[in-house]
């Protein structure tokens, strides 16, 4: 019977051809679309880096030599960052301490460096690769107010895109905005991902009261003007970036576990459910191993979109003011101090957050385009 | 031959483009079909068969598909030349088709009316009013009670059966010349497919001088139904014949093998003794062989069979098949391959 | 027929409830099996013919205990008793964990063999799975052999076995599914339009492989389609459903070749045969389609398309009874005013 | 069909009562709510009762008494909900009263309470013989001293069932009025963006479909990727500093919503004047919803072009024009006729954001300055009604869909 079992491919692969899982396939179709797939690439480096901000872009240098002594002030910084926003709860090591007279607050690092190299004393500073950092502001000598992109200070140091209405450094702050942003839309769409789909998953495998209860429930939240809810409940307790993060969560389960309950609805009356079933395997293992990776092609292809509504929202109360709590960088919250300065010709301060918001949602719609192409490919065909 | 055929189709190539690679749905067929006869096209999942019927009616979805080569001459005319404004001349009104899937052919947000009526003052030029008319009276000669009624009903609201004797009515408005019937009760149940070949044989009772291509895989319809039948496997045609001789005498190892395939109550000889089954499985028409398309299911394939692709040859009187392994009768036998059919007729 | 008893379905009843309205209470019923009785021998094929909606899939999920997953508000009686060696056991009275025994007893085959493979899954993992569950005692090492031996068995290569079922065609598909149902050596398989949807040319095939299988193993099946030839070929007796109840039942013969009940005589008389010698044989076509399943008609369910049909029969629901020791038909009619088809008349011989 | 609605109807009513109380909860519950407030709003002489110093002044424990009875303080939270509904009576208004002692209440009524034996009676203290109207009495004690004190009082069935969400604390006017003076313009906005997202986004949706995977559908495509990476009002805010200051290209207004000579220009100057001021803000409104109704129509109409019945639609002979604009898009614009709800809640829950940028003062603009100066009863009042608005929408969506669907229609 070698002639029976030839094997004919009901999909595209052929005889000599490697096999290939659901899951390769769709991997290898998603690196054939070249824009989502080079968008992947430059987003998830770019995220990366951005976990080392505080090495690179700081106002605190990567390492001082005093005195035969040796302090890293940026490492600890690199700590403080995973817990993003935390930014400025960091014990800082006081400026006499490396020897700037008199400066009993924080040391200036940049003076210090400048202090340094006149005494010629052994001592150096090295400092990150751009040397300011998000929330240092006029009180540090040397930072001006509204310092137009490429400008230099006095000591000739380069400021890339500018400083805001109190001095503080445009291109740090969009860059630890970016970190900010992107980790706060992760958090969120992971963790509304976790309520959503077993929830989901029970609603539409279960159905009965359970379904009936969670869709009243469910229509009950979509009712709700969700943003502007958080934004009184914002106004009320101003809340940490935790907090913030569980209250997107409370209302962005919901779509998730929507598409979840579609799915399981539809797939436990496929046959190789009841065929599990037949043979006696357990429900949890039914939901789990059957039903479940048949399901998730829709919130997968989805995950990016959610990532750009959260990155959305949390901009958009950041812009109300209702977002992360000050001196936090933040997009919206420079937009927002851009807008109010509007008439003065302070255009950097809009465009800049704003255009890095534009590039990295961007990014994101791209990959999710390619993503849903390589799952769900439309098929175009036209009849005239 | 006294009879001149309606429809002459040489050397029809319809490819599909999936996923980057070019398939050969279908692959130089060419039959004719005559006045007033049903003409049966069997084939399995992609053999074309389907293909051929949408490629008749232009209606090859592009992309994927296109029709490469060929013609397909109506009363002399070379539908692929004609462009897709002059097509909406021929369908419908020159000829007609019904689908195999009659809960989702018609459309479900219009009246039955509408898509009866839409037909014939596409064509016909009739005023809406005497369009609905005319529709009631379709409905009525379809066997479907109470027309009128009906008339403003919408799909969801007729069953299957029903649905397909809509769709007979749709493709009988403007009286066809050829009525394409791509596996017209596959998805019917049996006491509803006997209504339905029962009423197209009534209705071809009517009119004489048109012909019905009949699509199925069906075996028994086509021993029911036609008058020639023609095999389709792997894009080609495997062997054309008259549908006595086809059942009496098939020539080509496939035809005979589906023959035998089938259990057959009805023949005490076969009853309670094994199926003879053909091996293997169809093949893909992304992977097909080099030579005959049949060779690597065939029991009595030879060498050649997998290198060389037998012609298809008239063994006895308009009796054609592709076969390596079947000699000619004839002093002259003629080919579809090749030249055209018309000048060796 | 001699044979010790396997199955025992008694008065197999499956209502679907229909809620509709403002309050969305419990309007009616989709009567899918309403009242079927039958039983299965060791080793024997009975085959269970019937056009869609007529209840015959509901059968045979409502005997491997499917449906209440899939349907939790499904209403099921009657009984379905499983005769193991020396006890029986009604299967639908058991729960989830109570069934797992019988679980491995009864298996499965489906229609439709792009679905009924989970399509995460290789072959091997698919044919493992009941092993896994069942067969404790052996060990992962055995477990795959047998897997290897039960795809030789249903004719494909071992190595196969990494795959996933998207590379194969329906018809292996189909017997990856054959693999999967013999893996735990059933007694009973229940087989739910193994071909209808397999190409001609495949259907020879996999009906022999399931021939060959019955007769290696003694497996008992059920054997659910609509096409007359193919269940006539396969069983030893033959039931016939409609709407929801079974109206004849018998040994093969006596149901094709002497069918008693007008809806199984119209039935075998749609059948088209693969003869055109044959054509134009005295056709009874039944008019009208087959009411649903919500509204079935009062008393004798076939009596709004029935040839015989009187006014008694809105009022009396025909009972199955004998007319002979195997044979038994539900309409009391029968013989009266419609002559029975003998073979000759009906031209099925030559 | 009717059953249909009437259920779908029906169905609201819990869903209305659940996120009402919500909203009254978050609100409610929350520490520095709406009693905290007023209290300090009449701390500080109840000018302004924005968030910032507690006034030196301190409050008379009586009016703060009288407060906490207004709000229902001293109530179970669900009574308090049902009183903020309107389906329980509250207090609309209370006096203190000494028995014997006329107090004045209203415009020139004038109670007095009566000891009759035990207890007393409310009369009227002008004419004792006249009726004393609605007005109740009642006995309470002071919560520290434990005095015994008098009370007259009247209900009124009056909360957001009966349109009344109170006044503000900030403008001393009803909400209602406040919110009907701002809403034209919001809904000039809402309509205009609604109607242009739509016919721009089928129009373009079908286009992209037609023309799948050719030059127009990826240029397209960019202009859709654009409105949907970027939120609705950052896009106005972009194009404000692009085309609006002195920096660029200074050809629209900066903001607002009409000239501050806008009552004495003519006609023309008029609608002039108002295109112009609408411009951009309407681009950032449309933007909001044009990308999803974009796609939403292409690729509904990609699947609907594939079906079967547009396959036996060619095979009648029938035209592609009717083909495509008739038999395919009667079935396509289903899901975005079912989206309707969603994107009229989209344009008035995501109202604030847009009229903050362009400064426009509609009610967005009105209820996040409220929720900024913490003036409750107009935060109340949008979200119950962005709540109705959502609802209302859903059913709208359901109404259209049974209008192009029969299939719903005879459900």
């Amino acid at each position: 019977m070698a002639q029976t079992d030839t094997i004919t491919a009901s999909g595209s692969s052929s005889a000599g051809e490697e096999v290939l899982s659901i899951q390769q396939r769709r991997w290898r179709k998603f690196r054939s679309f070249k824009r989502g797939y080079y968008s992947m690439l430059v987003l998830l480096s770019t995220y990366v880096i951005s976990l080392f901000l505080p090495l690179l872009v700081n106002n605190r240098a990567l390492m001082v030599h005093y005195n035969g002594r040796t302090y890293f002030p940026a490492i600890r910084d690199l700590l403080d960052l995973p817990i993003v926003g935390q930014l400025g709860g960091t014990p800082f090591i006081s400026g006499e301490e490396l020897g700037q007279i008199g400066n009993k607050s924080e040391c200036n690092y940049r003076a210090l460096k400048r202090q340094y190299e006149e005494e010629k004393k052994g001592n150096y500073v090295v400092m990150p690769l751009y040397s300011f950092g998000p929330i240092e502001d006029i009180s540090v000598e040397g930072n001006e107010p509204f310092m137009p992109p490429l400008a230099r200070t006095q000591f000739g140091e380069l400021r890339l895109f500018g400083t805001d209405d109190r001095g503080r450094d445009v291109f740090a702050r969009m860059a630890y905005g970016f970190q900010i942003s992107f980790s706060f839309a992760l958090l969120v769409a992971s963790l509304s991902y976790l309520i959503g789909v077993p929830l989901g998953a029970l609603m539409g495998y279960y159905g009965r009261w359970f379904d009936l209860l969670m869709q009243r429930l469910m229509e009950i939240w979509g009712s709700l003007p969700f943003l502007f809810l958080i934004i009184i409940v914002v106004s009320i307790v101003r809340p940490s970036f935790f907090v913030l993060v569980l209250l997107l969560v409370i209302f962005s389960w919901l779509g998730i576990a929507q598409q979840m309950r579609a799915q399981f609805y539809r797939e436990k009356t496929r046959d190789y459910t009841a065929a599990a079933i037949s043979i006696g395997v357990p429900t949890r293992k039914i939901l789990l191993k059957h039903i479940l990776p048949n399901s998730l092609v829709p919130i997968i292809t989805f995950f990016p979109f959610a990532i750009v509504g959260d990155i959305g929202a949390l901009v958009s109360l950041d812009f109300l003011g209702f977002g992360l709590a000050p001196p936090t960088p933040s997009w919206g919250e420079m937009v927002s101090i851009g807008m109010e300065n509007l008439t003065s010709g302070y255009w950097w301060l809009v465009l800049v957050p704003l255009g890095a918001l534009f590039v990295t949602l961007m990014l994101v719609v791209f990959i999710g385009e390619a993503v849903r192409e390589a799952f769900d490919p439309k098929t175009f065909s036209r009849l005239r | 031959m006294e009879r001149k055929p309606l429809l002459q189709v040489r050397n029809l190539q319809t490819h599909f483009n999936i996923e980057g690679r070019w398939a050969r749905a279908v692959d130089g067929v060419s039959f004719d079909v005559y006045p007033g006869e049903v003409f049966g096209i069997v084939g399995e999942s992609g053999s074309g068969k389907s293909v051929t019927a949408l490629s008749i009616m232009k209606l090859i979805p592009d992309p994927p598909g296109r029709i490469v080569a060929g013609e397909i001459l109506y009363r002399g005319m070379d539908l692929v030349q004609l462009d897709y404004h002059e097509m909406y001349r021929i369908r419908g009104k020159e000829i007609a088709m019904i689908f195999q899937e009659p809960m989702t052919s018609l459309n479900p947000v219009f009246t039955i009316g509408m898509q009866i009526a839409e037909v014939l003052q596409a064509h016909e030029g009739v005023s809406e009013e005497d369009a609905y008319y005319r529709a009631a009276e379709l409905l009525t000669q379809v066997g479907i009670p109470d027309a009128e009624k009906r008339l403003d009903d919408y799909p969801h609201q007729f069953s299957g059966g029903m649905r397909q004797r809509v769709m007979i009515a749709i493709a009988l408005a403007c009286n066809p010349s050829i009525l394409i019937a791509d596996e017209p009760t596959t998805a019917l149940d049996v006491t509803i497919q006997a209504q339905i070949l029962e009423l197209m044989v009534e209705l071809k009772e009517q009119r004489k001088d048109a012909a019905i291509i009949l699509i199925t895989h069906n075996l028994a319809v086509v021993a029911e139904m036609c008058h020639r039948v023609m095999v389709m496997y792997g894009g080609k045609v495997q062997e054309i014949a008259d549908v006595f001789e086809l059942f009496g005498n098939p020539l080509h190892p496939y035809t005979n093998g589906l023959l035998q395939s089938i259990p057959r109550p009805d023949l005490p000889e076969y009853r309670g003794k094994r199926l003879v089954a053909i091996p293997g499985n169809v093949p893909s028409i992304l992977n097909l062989p080099r030579g005959c398309k049949f060779c690597t299911r065939c029991s009595i394939a030879i060498e050649r069979c997998f290198v060389e692709e037998p012609p298809l040859i008239e063994i006895t009187p308009d009796h054609f098949v592709r076969c390596h392994l079947v000699e000619t009768t004839l002093a002259q036998p003629r080919t579809f391959d090749g030249q055209s059919f018309a000048e060796t007729a | 027929m001699n044979r010790s008893p396997l199955l025992d379905v008694a008065d197999l009843r499956v209502y679907f409830p229909v809620y509709a309205g403002v309050l969305q209470r419990r309007v009616a019923d989709v009567k899918a099996v309403d009242g079927v009785s039958f039983s299965i021998a060791r080793g024997e094929t009975l085959g269970l013919v019937g056009e869609s909606g007529c209840g015959k899939t509901t059968v045979g999920r409502a005997i491997i205990n499917v449906l209440r997953h899939v349907s939790p508000d499904v209403h099921m009686s009657g009984s379905v008793t499983y005769h193991a060696d020396e006890t029986a056991v009604n299967l639908l009275e058991l729960s989830t964990k109570k069934m797992m025994p019988y679980r491995r007893r009864i298996a499965m085959i489906f229609q439709d063999p792009y679905s009924s493979l989970n399509s995460r899954l290789s072959v091997r993992e698919i044919v493992r799975e009941p092993l896994d569950l069942h067969e404790s005692s052996m060990s992962p090492r055995q477990r795959n052999e047998r897997v290897e031996w039960l795809l030789e068995k249903v004719g494909l290569q071992p190595e196969y076995a990494e795959r996933y079922p998207h590379e194969f065609s329906g018809g292996q598909r189909q017997r990856i599914g054959i693999a999967r149902a013999l893996a735990t050596n059933p007694d009973l398989i229940i087989c739910d339009e193994p071909v209808s949807a397999l190409d001609v040319s495949v259907q020879a095939q996999v009906i022999n492989l399931m021939e060959d299988l019955r007769e290696e193993f003694g497996i008992a099946y059920l054997f659910i389609a609509h096409d007359l030839s193919v269940v006539y070929h396969i069983s030893h007796r033959i039931a016939v459903m409609y709407l929801g109840n079974i109206v004849e039942i018998g040994t093969r013969d006596e149901v094709y070749f002497s069918p008693k009940h007008p809806y199984t005589q119209a039935l075998i008389s749609a059948v088209p045969v693969s003869d055109p010698q044959k054509r134009g044989k005295q056709r009874i076509v039944i008019e009208g389609d087959i009411p649903t399943p919500i509204n079935k008609p009062s008393g004798c369910s076939f009596r709004t398309r029935c040839p015989i049909a009187r006014p008694e029969c809105a009022q009396l629901t025909p009972m199955l009874e004998p007319h002979s020791p195997t044979h038994f038909v539900a309409c009391p009619y029968v013989g009266q005013e419609f002559a029975p088809a003998t073979e000759e008349e009906n031209g099925f011989l030559q | 069909m009717v059953e249909y609605f009437i259920r779908r109807i029906l169905l609201t009513i819990p869903t209305f009562i659940g996120s009402t109380f919500v909203v009254f909860l978050v609100v409610q519950l929350a520490p520095g709510g709406p009693l905290e407030q007023q209290i300090q709003a009449l701390k500080r002489g109840g000018e302004t009762a924005g968030a910032g110093l507690v006034g030196e002044q301190a409050l008379p424990k009586d009016a703060i008494e009288e407060l906490k009875r207004f709000y229902g303080f001293d109530k179970p939270i669900w009574q308090r909900y049902l009183i903020w509904l309107g389906v329980l009576k509250r207090e609309s208004k209370s006096y203190r009263i000494m028995p014997g002692k006329p107090r004045l209440v209203g415009e020139n009524e004038r109670l007095v309470l009566v000891s009759v034996g035990n207890t007393f009676e409310l009369r009227n203290a002008n004419d004792p013989s006249r009726q004393v109207g609605d007005w109740k009495w009642r006995q309470e004690q002071d919560e520290e001293t434990g005095q015994v004190r008098y009370r007259v009082y009247r209900e009124e069935r009056s909360g957001i069932l009966t349109g009344d969400f109170g006044r503000s604390y900030r403008f001393r006017k009803p909400v209602m009025e406040l919110i009907a003076e701002r809403l034209p313009v919001s809904i000039q906005f809402g309509i205009i963006s609604f109607v242009l997202s739509y016919a721009i986004s089928i129009y373009l949706g079908v286009q992209k479909a037609l023309r799948h995977n050719t030059p127009f559908d990826f240029a397209t495509s960019s202009a859709v990727f654009i409105t949907y990476s970027i939120p609705g009002w950052a896009i106005g805010a972009v194009l404000l500093v692009l085309l609006a200051t002195d920096r660029f290209l200074p050809i629209f207004p900066l903001g607002g919503f009409e000239n501050p000579l806008y009552a004495e220009m003519n006609l023309l100057e008029k609608i002039w004047d108002r295109a112009y001021h609408f411009v951009l803000p309407t681009i950032a409104y449309t933007a909001g919803s044009f990308a999803v109704l974009t796609m939403l129509m292409k690729n509904s109409l990609l699947d609907t072009l594939s079906s079967d019945y547009i396959r036996t639609a060619f095979a009648k002979g029938i035209r592609e024009q009717r083909v495509i604009w008739l038999h395919a898009m009667r079935n396509s614009i289903i899901p975005i006729a079912a989206n309707i709800g969603y994107v009229i809640g989209v344009f008035f829950a995501g109202s604030y954001l847009i009229e903050r940028v362009f400064d426009i003062q509609g009610i967005g603009q009105l209820s996040f300055e409220a929720l900024v100066a913490r003036d409750y009863p107009i935060v109340f009042a949008f979200t119950v009604i962005s709540v109705v608005v959502t609802l209302v929408g859903s059913i709208l969506s359901d109404l259209a869909l049974a209008v192009i669907d029969p299939r719903i229609r005879f459900k």
